[in-house]
Parts: structure tokens; C-alpha cells; sequence
């Protein structure tokens, strides 16, 4: 393509966005609506991935002791192992004091000054998902009376937040699939409102790709304002949401942390645009090839 | 320039519209097509600049074969071609000088030859002072005169013109035909489908009528009617 | 039933099409509107049926004042006309017949009316058989009788035609002339804007002459030109 | 309208549905991708409520009973409250062997054979958001030691749980807006694309209604099938799904159901089938009327 045609194609295609003021403005509409679900979904998704992978990371490994362990000695022991990322000592006086917090002076009192709980550690790994790994070579240490970690809980939260983290994943799949597919509708409709003028180009000496560029750029420009608008509307608003409704979810909802915007306008960016500009771009040259026959 | 060959063709609805048409013409020459309303005059210049292509025959134009001619050549054939349309084909996004600058954008002419060109040949149909507008805001003359100048601007070697004075007065008719004549002459071959009885009458050159599909008449030097 | 008094018009873009034109029709009259091309012709035409609305000036038709005439209004003035466009302006998703047809529809003609009228008139203009191709399917000069029985079909009280013969032969040309000749001597006003020097001159009606947007002539039983 | 014209009118816009086929396709098809998109939520949601409720229905009230309390007859007491749901007596001994089996046996025997903890009735009342009112008239009754449902967790789960419904219905009611508005955008681009043809019908002395019922009728046209067939997708797709997972999610997730298909079906019957045949009507009503003026 030489300079000099694309400054033509550019010109061309600036005259049909212009001049087509009103459809313009209907198929800019399309594009910025289903970029608009399509994100909203993908802000959706994206705090799903945040909050199971915090909900995840507050998995604990319980590590009961014998009475007469040496706990400094097994603290070095474990943290020598791979991914471990806190470990807390739980003496046998604070786990009775936790206790009658939790069940009420009555059993204290039962109880006489006698104290039949354990000593623990309170572990947390780097990848929940080693928790398995890591309770297993703990438990073989001397001084080590059980290892805990809810197996059972933690296996089915596991499970869950993988079921609800490939559901999400597949939803957005789907839907920027459909996003594709509408936008390319709407293109291949603007297309078909000048398909009379495609055909006439022809009759007059123009080769396809003469006709085409300037309907490819023209969809690339759409595209990108479509996905601009999209993008502004969605970053902002998600940037004063977030700033709304952040602390009170972190209070309210088990510490968890929503995704911050950053992350959230990086994804959009990515996928708004490469989807709005590619479709634009493709729509057009494939729509427009069907009246290129004459 | 221009050869048919035992051409047939019918439209894909199954009109037959040309039965077996030949004739020949040679470059530089003057020939006019008549034939009352659906004789098949639009169908033989849509097989020329190939709107449509020949069931059955040959059809040679400008040493190309148009039945064997490959998709990604048509666009170089038509650049060869100037054409008038009878329903113009003006393009309605575009003003009255960008329609006629298409043409030379198409063929890569330079921006000042555009510049150039352009008011030329619009001044010559006449249509001076009406560059800036839309199709939809002439006069039907004046759209046919747009869609003339188009055909003219890129100096084609062969232009082909399908009733292009339907929508003119006759002095303006008759100016247009004086125009092409001078055109002829600098080289271009012309060839006009029309039903003006007084301009094909006036200027007395080679006439081919076509009735029902089959060319009944080629008259060097002839009238629009056999007995006239 | 037409009377244009000190009309004057200027499009949006600000091109004055008619200055201070006046003239009466009568029913029953057989008018010919003539002059150059952009003259003005079909501005008075779109006039009479209100596309454009007069700038200054009364225009009356059928005992409507257009300036006053309220918009729910138009339907049923342009019922009262049939109307030969230009640019034919037929219905491009709808063949030959159902164009006609919708003529009737829109007045709620019962359908055996339409099942009736429509093949008699296309018959009339010469198009017996061609009754389902779409518009896009037919000769220029088929189109142009397509639309010519359009505005015949629901028998208006007045008829106006925009250069209804452009596309056709001399032969059918005369023959539609002929035709609305007919329609006039049964009461029908016609108001006929043509180029056609030689149909104007032989049918020797009245005769409208406009140049540049002024009424110069207004000649009863006239030629095209002043001199003829 | 008279019977006579409304054939004509459906005439017409099967006229303009067959002989546009290819426009058709494409406003049908962005039709049903914007419905499936919204449907996509709508299920969603229409589970997000199903769960909270659930989850919400699982909240329990317990009353622990002084150790001379006449259980039968608080019994009696309590079920005269309005909207009690389920209530089980814990025993003294229920209550002793549960603890066992969380903390172990070793608590047992350093209590020796006393038993310190109270018998409790466990309640469910049918309207969760009322269990504070229940237990506020439960406290004072003779016999009651005290009354505990997790005040704080249970005030915040339902807040949690309004937020989230809030959230939800917020999105659908969002995009069902942007859904109507994309639909009737659609619309009008195949409205613009016939544009000429209004106002060639406009000259031939055609009413303004009369070009615009056909246009209306087909815009419903269009609207039902792109509902019709979103629907069958959604409804059918739902329900493989649902065959599929509804056991492994109530197995997994705290004993919740999904939304039965049937609930889901209907839903989407009302919400799809409104949208999609009233914006198709609407926005062919509307764009139609821009190119009425001629
Ligand atoms: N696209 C088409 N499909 C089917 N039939 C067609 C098509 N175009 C033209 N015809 C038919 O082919 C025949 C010849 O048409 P053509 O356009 O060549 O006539 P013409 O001589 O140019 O007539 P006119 O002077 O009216 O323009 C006519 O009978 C016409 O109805
Ligand atoms: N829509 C429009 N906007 C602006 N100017 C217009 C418009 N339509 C016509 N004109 C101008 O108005 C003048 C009269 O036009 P009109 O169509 O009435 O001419 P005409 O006599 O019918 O010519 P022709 O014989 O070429 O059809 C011309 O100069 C034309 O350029
Ligand atoms: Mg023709
Ligand atoms: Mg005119």
C-alpha cells in the first residue's frame, strides 16, 4: 500500500463516517452497548479470580503439638520447607484462653486449672494449593501430634473455586465470542446500506482492495471509538464503584479484596480494543466482499 | 477494438435478451446502437464493459477476450472503458467533482492532475459552479452530464455511451454530441445506444439496430430508421 | 387546477430554482413544460405534488392550497396525482406489478380491483409478460413504462410526467403520448415536462417554456421552440 | 385497522423479512446474540437470588435452656410464635457428645464425668430476615438462659446477600437497557437501509401508518424469532447444565440448590419474548418515522 493510496483510504473513509452521520452513530451505539456487557462481565470475572484466590490464600495448616515438644526447634524445622509463607505459635495457654472466649467461662470452671489443649502452629503456604504437600511433610516430625488443614473443607473449596473460575472463564469465552458476532452483524449492515455504491466503485475501474481499505479502516475506527467509549465509561465507573464500595466489602466479606482498577482497565484495554478494532476491521472487509462481485 | 462473435446471452431469470449478434468495430470509429425499448442495446454494452458475460459466442475488446478474462483483470479492462450509464451510477456520498475525481483516483493519477482534470471536464458538460454538490441535488441533465464527464475525465480509448442524452434539452444534447464527435476525432472510439432520431439522423455516421435481441441493421453513414 | 402565483423557490443549499413563476392550468388541459436542462421543470413538478414546499408565492392544485396544506394532508393530495418520476423511483424489493399494485393499495382498492387494473395498464405501456420482474430486471424504457403505469392505475383527476419518454424509442415514445392523449380527452389534466422537440412540436398543445428558473413562454397550441 | 389492510400489512413485512434475506439474518442473528448475552445474566442472577435465599434459609437460632427448665412446655410456648419454621431439642448429653466429637476426647476426661454445657433448642424461622424479632421475644421466657444466632455474622450475611441481590438486579436492569437499546439500533439500520424505498411509498400517496405497520409487524416478526430462538438455547442449554451439575453443586456448596429449569424457563419466557418483540415493534415504529418526512 503506497503512502500516497492510504492518505485516499483514509479520506474515503473519514467521508463515510461523516457522511453516514446517522448510521454512524447507530452502529458506534451497537458496538460501544456490547462492548459494555462484554466488559462488565469481564469486571465480573475478574474480581471472581481475585476474591477465590484471596479466599484461597486464607487457607490454614493446624499443626498440633506434643506437650513436650521443643517448638523453637520445629519452627526452624518447618520453615526450612518449601512455600511457607506465615507461621504463627499457638501456646497451650492462649488456645484455652481462645477457647473460653469461644464456649463461655462454664467450661473453664469445669475444667479446674487443668489444661488439655495443645500447642499448635497456624501455617499458611505460598500456593494453597501445596497445603496437601506441605501437612504431609510436617506430620512425620518428631513432636508433631496431628496436622489439620480441614481436608476435606479445603479439598471442597479447592474444587469449587475451580468450578466457579472455569464457569467464569467459559461465560466470557462464550460472550466475547457473541460480542464478535454482533459487532461483525452490525458491521456487515452498515456494509449492506451502501452496497449499491460498492458496486457502482467497481464499474468505474476500482480493484477490490481499493474498495475494501477504506471500508477496513472506517471499520477500525468505529472499532476504536466503539471500544474508547466503552472503556471510559466502564474504567470510570468501575474506578468510583471500587472507590465506593471497596472498604465496605473488605470489612464485610472475609477480608476479601476486590480487584483494584488498575487491573481491571488493563484487562479491559486488552481485550475492549484488540475486539472492537479487529472486529471492526474484519467485519468490514468480509462484509464488503460480497458485493464486490460485478 | 470491439468484436461479437455469434453472441448470445440470457439473464439468469432466463430472458433472453442478444440471439446470436456480430459485428465489428474498428478503433477510432463513430457508431451509434438503436432499437426500440428492450431491443437488447444496454445488454451489449454491459457485455462490453462486462456487467455480464456472454452465454454463448466470443466477445473482443480491446484485445482482451472477455469470456476468458480473469476476475482480477476486469477492474483494468473498465479503466480502458469510459461509460455512461443510463441509470448514471453516480455515487450518492459524493459530490458532483468527487464522482468525476473517483475515476482518476482509481488509476492513481496525482492529486494535482486531479485538481486539474476535474473543473476541466466539469466545465466542459457544463456544469461550471455545481462542482460541490450531491448527486441528489442536480437536475436529472444534470446528473447525466456528471456521470458523461466521469466517463471522459481518464481520456479512455474507448467510450461507450448508453442514452446518454435521455435527460437533455436538445441544444444541450446536441453540444454533448458535438463533444464526443471532437473526441472521435483526437483517436477515442465511441460507441452511443440511443433513441434520439434527430441527433443519429444529424450526424449521419454508422448505425447498428437491434431488434428483439438480434442486430437487423449495420448502415455506414445511416439514419436512426431503415427508410429514412 | 394548477395555478402558480409569483412562485419563487430556493433549495436548502440555497440554489434559486424558480423566480416568481405564475401560469393556470385548467382542467382538462394538455401542458407541456419545456426548457433547458435545470431549468427548472422538474422543480415545478415537485411542487405541484409537494416534495418542496414554495418559498413565496401560491401554489394551488386540485382546490388545495400547498403552503397551507397541513402534513396528514399529502397522502391524500399525491393520491389525487399520478406521478411519472424522473429518477422512476420504483419500489426496488417489489416486481413490475406489485409497484403498480401498491398504487391501488394505498387508496384500499379491493383486491379483484387490483387483480384487474394492474395487468390491463401494464399491458397498456407494452409490458404484457413481464409483470413479475423486479425494477432491477428491466430496461431502462420498461422501468420508465413501469412507472408511467403506476401513475396511470387509479385513474387521477391529474396526471404529471417528468420526462416520460428519455428512455424510449421515438415508436413507443409517440404511442405514450398517444395514450395520455387519450386519458385527456376523458377528462384527465396532463402536465408533461419533456425534452422531446419532435413529440412537443407534432402534438402542438400548450406549451410552458422555462429558463433559468423564469416562465418565458406560454404559448397555447405551441411549438418546443419560440421559432418552429 | 381494518382486517383488509392488516393482511396487506402482513404481506408487506413478510415482503420485506424474505426479499431482505441477507439483512435479515444479520439483525436476527445480533438480535439473538444480544438476548443470549442478557439471558446469560439473567440465569445468573436468577441463581445468585436462588442462593442467598438458601443460604440465608439455613440460619439458625439456638436458645439455651437453664438446667431446670421445663423443656416441653417452652416448647409449647415457643411454636405459638408466628413463623417458627423447625425447632430440635439438644439435650445436655446431645450437647456433651458433640463437643467430644469437635475438641476430641481429651476434653471428656479432664471434665471427669460432669457435663458444664446446656441443653438448647436449635430454630428455623420461615423468614430469615425476622429471626432478631424472634429472638427478642424468645429471651424473656421463663426458663431461658440466653439466645444466641450469631448476631453479628447473620447481620452481615443478609447484608451481604442484599448487596449482592442489589448488585445483581442493578446489572440486569443495566443491561437490559443497553440490550434494548442495541436491539433498536439494529433496528434502524435495517430501517436505513431501506430508507428510499419510505419515501418512494410517501410519493405514491401512502399514510405515514400505512408504511409503518409492515415495518412494525416485521420488527415483531424479527423480535419473536431472535426471543424464540435465545430462548430455546438458554432453556435447553440450562437445562443439560443443570442435569448436569445441580447434584456436584449440592453436594459441594453448603447444601444449596440451583434454580430448577422450570423457574429459569419462565423467566427467560417473560423477559426475552417482551424484549425482543416490543423493541422490535418500537424500534422499527420509531426509525421509521425519521424517513417519513418527503
Ligand atoms: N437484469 C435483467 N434480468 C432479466 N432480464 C433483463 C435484465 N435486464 C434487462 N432484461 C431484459 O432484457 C431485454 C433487453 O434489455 P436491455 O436493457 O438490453 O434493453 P435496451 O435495449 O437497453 O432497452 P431500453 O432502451 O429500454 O433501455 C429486455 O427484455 C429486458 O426486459
Ligand atoms: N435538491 C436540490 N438541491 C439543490 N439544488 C437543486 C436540487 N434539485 C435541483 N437543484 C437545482 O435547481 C435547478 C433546477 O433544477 P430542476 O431539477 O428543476 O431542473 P430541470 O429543469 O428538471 O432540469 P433537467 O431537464 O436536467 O431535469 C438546477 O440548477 C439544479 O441544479
Ligand atoms: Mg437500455
Ligand atoms: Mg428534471
Amino acid at each position: 500500500m503506497k503512502l500516497k493510496n492510504f492518505v485516499h483510504y483514509c479520506k474515503e473513509a473519514a467521508q463515510g463516517v461523516l457522511r453516514n452521520g446517522w448510521m454512524t452513530v447507530a452502529s458506534v451505539t451497537v458496538m460501544v452497548l456490547t462492548l459494555l456487557m462484554l466488559g462488565i462481565f469481564v469486571i465480573i470475572n475478574l474480581n471472581v479470580m481475585q476474591i477465590t484466590e484471596e479466599i484461597k490464600e486464607q487457607v490454614e495448616l493446624i499443626v498440633y503439638l506434643e506437650d513436650e515438644a521443643d517448638h523453637q526447634y520445629l519452627r526452624q524445622q518447618i520453615l526450612e520447607l518449601p512455600g511457607i509463607a506465615r507461621l504463627t505459635y499457638v501456646s497451650k495457654e492462649e488456645a484455652l484462653r481462645r477457647m473460653q472466649e469461644e464456649l463461655g467461662e462454664d467450661i473453664a470452671d469445669a475444667l479446674e486449672g487443668r489444661n488439655p489443649l495443645p500447642a499448635s502452629f497456624e501455617i499458611q503456604v505460598h500456593d494453597p494449593e501445596t497445603i496437601g504437600e506441605v501437612a504431609d511433610a510436617i506430620e512425620p516430625m518428631a513432636g508433631v501430634e496431628s496436622v489439620d488443614y480441614g481436608k476435606k473443607v479445603v479439598e471442597r473449596l479447592f474444587e469449587f473455586t475451580r468450578i466457579l473460575r472455569l464457569f467464569s472463564m467459559g461465560v466470557i469465552a462464550v460472550l466475547a465470542v457473541m460480542a464478535l458476532f454482533l459487532i461483525a452483524n452490525t458491521i456487515k449492515l452498515t456494509v449492506f446500506a451502501r452496497r449499491r455504491q460498492i458496486g457502482i466503485m467497481k464499474f468505474v475501474g476500482a480493484t477490490d482492495w481499493f474498495i475494501r481499505w477504506p471500508f477496513i479502516l472506517e471499520g477500525i475506527f468505529l472499532g476504536l471509538l466503539g471500544a474508547l467509549t466503552a472503556y471510559l465509561v466502564l474504567f470510570y465507573g468501575y474506578w468510583y464503584l471500587y472507590a465506593k464500595a471497596s472498604a465496605w466489602f473488605y470489612q464485610n466479606f472475609l477480608s476479601v479484596k476486590l480487584a483494584t482498577p488498575a487491573l481491571v482497565g488493563r484487562e479491559l484495554l486488552k481485550l475492549l480494543f484488540a475486539l472492537g478494532a479487529g472486529i471492526g476491521a474484519l467485519g468490514s472487509g468480509i462484509s464488503v466482499r460480497r458485493f464486490l462481485d460485478v | 477494438m470491439i468484436s461479437f462473435i455469434n453472441v448470445s446471452y440470457a439473464y439468469p431469470n432466463g430472458t433472453s435478451a442478444l440471439h446470436n449478434v456480430s459485428f465489428h468495430i474498428d478503433k477510432g470509429e463513430f457508431v451509434f446502437l438503436v432499437g426500440p425499448s428492450g431491443a437488447g442495446k444496454s445488454s451489449v454494452l454491459k457485455l462490453i464493459f462486462r456487467e455480464i458475460v456472454a452465454n454463448s459466442g466470443q466477445v473482443l475488446v480491446l484485445q482482451r477476450n472477455l469470456c476468458r478474462l480473469r476476475r482480477k483483470e476486469i477492474p483494468y479492462l473498465r479503466r480502458q472503458i469510459g461509460v455512461v450509464y443510463q441509470d448514471f451510477r453516480l455515487l450518492p456520498e459524493k459530490t458532483a467533482a468527487e464522482n468525476v475525481a473517483f475515476a482518476l483516483e482509481v488509476i492513481e493519477a496525482s492529486s494535482s492532475e486531479i485538481k486539474r482534470q476535474v473543473p476541466r471536464v466539469l466545465g466542459i458538460v457544463g456544469l461550471k459552479g455545481k462542482e460541490d454538490r450531491f448527486p441528489h441535488q442536480l437536475s436529472g441533465g444534470e446528473q447525466q452530464r456528471v456521470a458523461m464527464a466521469r466517463a471522459l475525465v481518464n481520456n479512455p480509448p474507448l467510450l461507450v455511451c448508453d442514452e446518454p442524452t435521455g435527460n437533455l434539452d436538445p441544444n444541450t444534447s446536441w453540444q454533448i454530441m458535438c463533444l464526443l464527435e471532437r473526441i472521435n476525432q483526437l483517436g477515442t472510439t465511441v460507441l452511443i445506444a440511443t433513441h434520439d432520431k434527430e441527433i443519429v439522423n444529424r450526424m449521419g455516421r454508422r448505425v447498428l439496430e437491434l431488434n428483439n435481441g438480434v442486430l437487423v441493421r449495420d448502415d455506414h453513414k445511416g439514419a436512426y430508421t431503415h427508410e429514412a
